[in-house]
């Protein structure tokens, strides 16, 4: 018969790099194929056994050669047989499944970190040496790196087959995957999840490269600040150093080493400060309050980029000593007018707010908080 | 044609009664089935009704966990005293939609028609009060979306309310939001379920109902019930338990 | 005991005189009629016209996605038409596929009442589900919904400017069609059942449409809620799912999977219903373990309710919730096996014919087992990070959506096409159809899973080229599919005049629905029966049929 | 033996009615005073119970579940159910969020 050649070309192409799996590029891929070809067999066995029956008995009672059926109630022990084995198999899978997923979405401790934001219709990354990437992504092999992740508008999933990871990209919450690859090479990033007209234009590359050859690459294309340096800049120009100058008396906690360590709240709850918190801490701050102090700190929903989120959970995060805080402090210390000339435009609703004197007991009391509201600039961009 | 080919028999199980009264419709057997079905029927409606209001009472829940300072305070800003008047009222038209019921099985024409108009009364005295919750609201600026003001959060008139920080108090609107839904929502079951009595006003004017087919009016009566507990369940969720906020 | 097979001389019969299709004339009639054969057909109709809608989007989604690159349609028409197809097949054909046409038809019948519990609402329930089905037309020529038949916020609330509104109230009236119609099968099965019709003597169908009822039941107003809240969201602003207002997208998730994780047993449990009767009656036997198929159904339908988060296990649900959706899946996933061997073991010892309906339920078994298989790769949580989102999720769901219900679909229309018209459709025919269907779907679906597992993104409008082979296949299986659906559509509606008359009873089945002439009168009996043996009793209709011989003559 | 389950009509009298609106006015005058009575965690237990009470009370008696068949009650018992596991199943995502890293 005459096949097309478009037919037989694709069909050529196929049949000689047919790839029926993606390639195995991570520590994990390994034991998820392992897992694949297990309930690959597994469904074999069920598909057969169906098969087998179904057309055995056709053929063995068919009218022609069985024209009188023999009526039969049915069988308890079958019942229990086809019930508990088939359930029996699942709990395997259950099992396995559950230890493959806790395997992949427990994170290390010293995993290497790198900042995904998505938007539609674009991945930035950002490497804690302030360099930026969108829709590629530059990784070492043999190197845990954990992504910590966000998405600007709608949901996005991260997606890397040939690591045979993916991760939602929440709005408003971060989301974290990790992954080791074991070989340099290419491979396809996507987007998984639905998100709008170009959705299928939402892919990247992973580029996983040796440890020496990563090197080269983040010094080569480093923009210079790191992300904690951008973090600091943020920092004093938001005026958050005025509270959270680590002084004794400051009205906001003091945020030196504070990442990972665990923090007790007002209603008494105990969390550790951990990426998440940060952020929830800097745009919700109430949500969540420290014991000791009260809620005056203002919201900064709307006023900081996702990526200036990111400078500032890093800056806090490899914040060891107030000193330098305190410097940027009596640089930008003034009395209340100029602060609020320095940030007139933009009026916060903190700006003429009383704390009572009835929360947050023990806190540095409301006549000094009153004085110096803490200097809110417009929507910051760098 | 082996139309009816295994009909051994006639079917109706007590062969007592061959007399059919009108109201008996051809695919049922007796009465009781008759009437039997129909609150079944009804009953699978509220069922449905349950799921339907369980969705709002989720998201309240979660919220309510979420921004609990935020739901205190602006629970505090509704009127225990109406809320409680309403739900007296309320239970009031249960009872006088529940004597509608009685009347009707004992074919009591007058008593149907007191008890009908009471009930209406009383739904209108509800939905009047909450008119008067719901402009209370619209002057307080309590209404989320652009009128919304933070300023009773951030500023508390009410002894009883701890200020909130601004972005709490932006969680405010989540609460008036749930608040409008949850209570427009009931609202509009009652406004339904009002003018669905006075077409039985009507036609129980002109002598219906108390021929012993009393189904509508049975069926009416567990949906009239069912908004009165939506309420009763409302109320508590509302205006009650955020009264004492946990320290 | 044994029962010889004896077909009805069908030369020898004829049309009854009077019959529910002649008993009045008119458009009117049809259109205010309370009968639920009339009803039946009504939904017959307007199912089948929305059937191919969607199938013709199906097939332009396929043609897109023959080549790598998006040259076919732009990437809005791309989005529009895969959100238009999940629609339109999900909430105007699958969800009342079955229960809305063969159920309403025949479940009166089997269980031995005259009509169903409340004929107008069953009569309404058609209505509202035209009015749905107006909305969503009307989206349609606007330029359709972009969102996905998931609605999924914030992308549906705060990020695209289609009809969204307009389509969210359409599915919400759909909704409460199909509510209505649950709520009349549950109290006509309840309420209406003939004098000795026992619970275990009902037919299988009427226990698997009973727990397909109990779902639409009490989820759909879930559904109902949550779209409101979306179409409130969109008008009015309100943040419930908007995490910039504080509200939790994910709340979202979790109410529209609470009732569209059960929905996909609503659509299913029907079609399991359909498989058992027809099974049983192609083999002349007893349906093998009749009460563990029963409550097979009931348990799916119960279980159904407690695992609707296995379709959020990568979208930041807490993983300890996850691993408890995770094993209840897996727990679900036991009564489709329970049945699927039952179905097998009803062969053993019987005495099989092959008609285009056992084709179709073949077919149904087989791309079922492969379609519920693939679901506990799904279920299980490590192996789901890398297949959802993908092609495989796709290849999943059609294998039981369309392999399964639609197969199934076809059984039954194929099944009771002689009780419903009395006349019989051509045979050879619809057996060419069957095969046809059936290789077609396994060209168009099987690659997808290969392709999923490599990685391909579903919802793709352009797509990396070393997928294309595959996707080649995919789209040269779906004009196969294409065909086999498209056969029925010629060949029955001229069996409708020129089909061989059926008989009453052309099966030689047992059900109450075989026992009455074809087409049935308005008032399907003159008397109400009272059932005086067993579900699939041969030997109870072998006496039958002798004795009506040594009557007749 | 009919198979619809049927079940003969009982018509409750005035008298019943008139005490169940009596406990209802009194369950609605006790939980509105116990909101003003501090109870640190219990008021939103006891107010709830209460609102319990207060339905059972009217599906009981106004809504006549008490005289009629057993499908009924368990028709009502399975609606609240799947409230239930609305509520439960849902919450128990919420509450464990932040009980792991992960």
């Amino acid at each position: 018969m005459h096949i097309s050649p478009v037919m037989w070309q694709f069909l050529v192409r196929w049949l000689t790099n047919s790839a029926l799996f993606p390639p195995e590029a991570s520590a994990i891929s390994p034991y998820m194929d392992a897992f694949y070809f297990f309930l690959i067999a597994i469904s074999a066995v069920g598909m057969i056994a169906v098969i087998i029956l179904v057309f055995g008995f056709s053929i063995m009672y068919r009218k022609e050669k069985n024209p009188v059926a023999t009526q039969i109630e049915g069988s308890t022990l079958l019942e229990a047989t086809w019930t508990i084995i088939p359930l029996a198999l699942f709990m395997i899978c259950f099992v396995w499944g559950a230890l493959l997923y806790f395997r992949i979405y427990d994170p290390p401790t010293n995993a290497m970190n790198i900042y995904v934001v998505g938007k539609q219709w674009m991945w930035k990354a950002e490497h804690p040496g302030g360099q930026h990437e969108i829709d590629s992504l530059h990784i070492p092999i043999n190197r845990q790196v954990q992504l910590t992740m966000i998405s600007q508008d709608v949901f996005h999933s991260f997606s890397i087959p040939a690591f045979r990871i993916k991760r939602e990209v929440i709005p408003g919450r971060y989301s974290t995957v990790w992954f080791e690859a074991t070989a340099t090479g290419t491979y396809h990033l996507f987007c998984t999840q639905y998100c709008g007209t170009n959705h299928s234009a939402m892919i990247g590359e992973i580029v996983a490269m040796t440890p020496d050859d990563y090197q080269k690459w983040a010094s080569g294309s480093t923009s210079g600040a790191s992300l904690a340096q951008n973090g600091e800049r943020l920092f004093a120009s938001l005026g958050c150093n005025s509270c959270h100058s680590g002084a004794a008396t400051a009205r906001g906690p003091n945020l030196a080493e504070v990442y990972g360590s665990q923090l007790q709240l007002a209603d008494g709850s105990h969390v550790t400060a951990n990426d998440a918190f940060l952020r929830e801490a800097i745009l919700n701050p109430s949500t969540r309050v420290t014991a000791g102090y009260a809620p005056i700190m203002p919201t900064y929903q709307g006023q900081v980029s996702e990526e200036g989120l990111i400078d500032l959970v890093e800056y806090i995060k490899n914040l060891n000593s107030n000193y330098r805080v305190q410097q940027t402090l009596t640089a930008s210390q003034l009395p209340v007018g100029q602060a609020g000339a320095s940030s007139s435009g933009s009026s916060s609703p903190a700006l003429n707010y009383r704390p009572q004197e009835t929360l947050g007991a023990g806190h540095s009391g409301p006549a000094k908080s009153g004085r110096t509201a803490p200097g809110v600039p417009g929507t910051v961009n760098q | 044609m082996d139309s009816q080919a295994i009909v051994t028999g006639h079917a109706d199980p007590h062969e007592g009664h061959e007399e059919h009264p009108a109201y008996l419709r051809h695919h049922f057997v007796t009465v009781e089935q008759q009437r039997e079905t129909a609150s079944f029927g009804m009953w699978l409606f509220l069922l449905t009704e349950i799921m339907f209001f369980g969705g709002l009472f989720m998201a309240y829940l979660l919220y309510r966990n979420w921004y609990y300072d935020a739901f205190v305070a602006s629970s505090n800003t509704l009127g225990i005293g109406l809320g409680t008047t309403n739900t007296g009222v309320l239970i009031l038209s249960s009872f006088t939609m529940a004597m509608g019921v009685y009347s009707a099985e004992t074919r009591n024409r007058k008593g149907l028609l007191t008890s009908l108009s009471l009930t209406i009364c009383l739904g209108l005295v509800f939905l009047g009060i909450k008119t008067i919750e719901y402009h209370d609201k619209y002057t307080e600026h309590h209404i989320p979306g652009a009128s919304f003001s933070v300023e009773d959060f951030v500023h508390p008139t009410d002894k009883r309310d701890v200020p909130l920080a601004p972005d709490m108090a932006q969680h405010a609107q989540l609460f008036f939001f749930l608040y409008f839904a949850m209570t427009g929502m009931h609202a509009l079951h009652m406004i339904i379920g009002i003018s669905i009595l006075f077409v039985l006003l009507y036609q129980a004017y002109h002598g219906a109902y108390i021929d012993g087919h009393t189904s509508t009016i049975d069926n009416f009566g567990l949906y009239w019930h069912f908004v009165d507990i939506v309420w009763i369940f409302l109320f508590p969720l509302l205006y009650l338990i955020s009264r004492h906020p946990l320290k | 005991m044994s029962t010889i097979v004896s077909l009805p001389n069908q030369e020898e019969a004829q049309l009854p005189k009077l019959s529910y299709l002649n008993s009045e004339y008119g458009l009117k009639s049809w259109l205010l009629t309370a009968d639920h054969k009339r009803i039946a057909m009504l939904y017959l109709i307007s199912i089948t016209f929305f059937f191919f809608i969607g199938g013709a989007f199906a097939g332009m989604i396929r043609l897109e996605l023959l080549t790598p690159l998006p040259d076919l349609v732009a990437s809005d028409t791309y989005n529009k038409l895969f959100t238009m197809h999940g629609i339109i097949m999900v909430f105007l054909f699958l969800v009342p596929s079955v229960p809305a046409t063969v159920g309403n038809f025949v479940i009166p019948i089997m269980v031995g009442a005259k009509d169903l519990a409340f004929p107008k609402i069953n009569l309404l329930s058609w209505y509202l589900y035209v009015a749905g089905a107006c909305f969503l037309l009307y989206a349609l020529f606007n330029g359709g919904v972009d969102t996905g038949w998931t609605f999924t916020t914030p992308l549906s609330t705060h990020y695209v400017n289609t009809h969204v509104i307009t389509g969210a109230m359409g599915v919400f009236i759909a909704g409460f069609s199909s509510i209505f119609t649950g709520l009349n099968f549950i109290v006509t099965i309840h309420r209406m059942r003939c004098p000795g019709m026992t619970w275990f003597r009902l037919p299988l169908f009427c226990w698997s449409n009973y727990a397909a009822s109990l779902l639409m039941v009490l989820g759909t107003p879930v559904l109902a809620i949550t779209l409101v809240l979306v179409m409130l969201e969109r008008a009015v602003g309100i943040g419930v799912f908007d995490p910039t207002k504080g509200g939790d997208p994910l709340l979202f998730q979790h109410l529209f999977w609470f009732y569209s994780h059960p929905a996909v047993y609503i659509m299913i449990l029907p079609g399991m219903g359909v498989i058992s009767e027809v099974i049983s009656t192609f083999s002349r036997k007893r349906v093998f373990g009749y009460t563990a198929v029963a409550f097979s159904s009931v348990a799916i339908a119960v279980f159904g309710f407690f695992v609707w988060a296995h379709h959020m296990f990568i979208m930041g649900v807490s993983n300890y919730s996850a691993l408890v959706f995770s094993l209840l899946t897996m727990l679900v996933a036991v009564p489709s096996a329970i049945k699927i061997f039952n179905w097998a073991a009803t062969l053993y010892k019987g005495s099989i014919t092959f008609e285009t309906p056992m084709l179709y339920a073949f077919g149904f078994m087989g791309l079922f087992t492969i379609g519920g298989l693939t679901g506990v790769f799904l279920g299980s949580l490590g192996m789901d990070i890398h297949l959802t989102e993908t092609y495989f999720i796709v290849a999943h769901f059609h294998f039981v959506m369309v392999g399964g219900m639609l197969m199934a679909y076809l059984s039954g229309v194929h099944f009771w096409w002689p009780k419903m018209t009395g006349r019989m459709y051509p045979e050879s025919m619809s057996q060419l159809a069957a095969v046809t269907t059936f290789i077609g779907f396994i060209l168009t679906f099987f690659p997808q899973f290969i392709v999923g597992y490599l990685g391909m993104p579903r919802r793709y409008h352009a797509y990396p080229p070393e997928f294309q082979v595959l996707n080649v296949l995919s789209t040269a299986g779906a004009t196969v599919l294409g065909i086999g659906y498209l056969l029925p559509m010629l060949y029955m509606p001229w069996s409708l005049k020129y089909g061989k008359i059926a008989g009453s009873n052309p099966w030689q089945a047992t059900g109450l629905e075989w026992q009455i002439q074809s087409p049935p009168l308005t008032e399907n009996f003159v008397d109400i029966p009272i059932m005086d043996h067993e579900a699939y009793d041969y030997d109870w209709l072998a006496h039958k049929t002798e004795h009506e011989v040594t009557t007749v003559g | 033996m009919s198979a619809p389950t049927e079940h003969e009509h009982h018509i409750v009298g005035p008298k019943t009615y008139g005490l169940i609106l009596l406990a209802l006015l009194v369950l609605t005058a006790t939980t509105t005073g116990a909101a003003f009575i501090n109870m640190g965690v219990f008021s939103p237990i006891v107010a709830l119970g209460i609102a319990c009470l207060k339905a059972v009370l009217v599906i009981l008696f106004f809504m006549h579940i008490r005289y009629s068949s057993k499908v009924m009650m368990l028709t009502v018992g399975a609606g609240f159910f799947t409230f239930l596991v609305l509520i439960t199943m849902t919450l128990s995502d919420y509450i464990s969020r932040n009980w792991g890293l992960w």
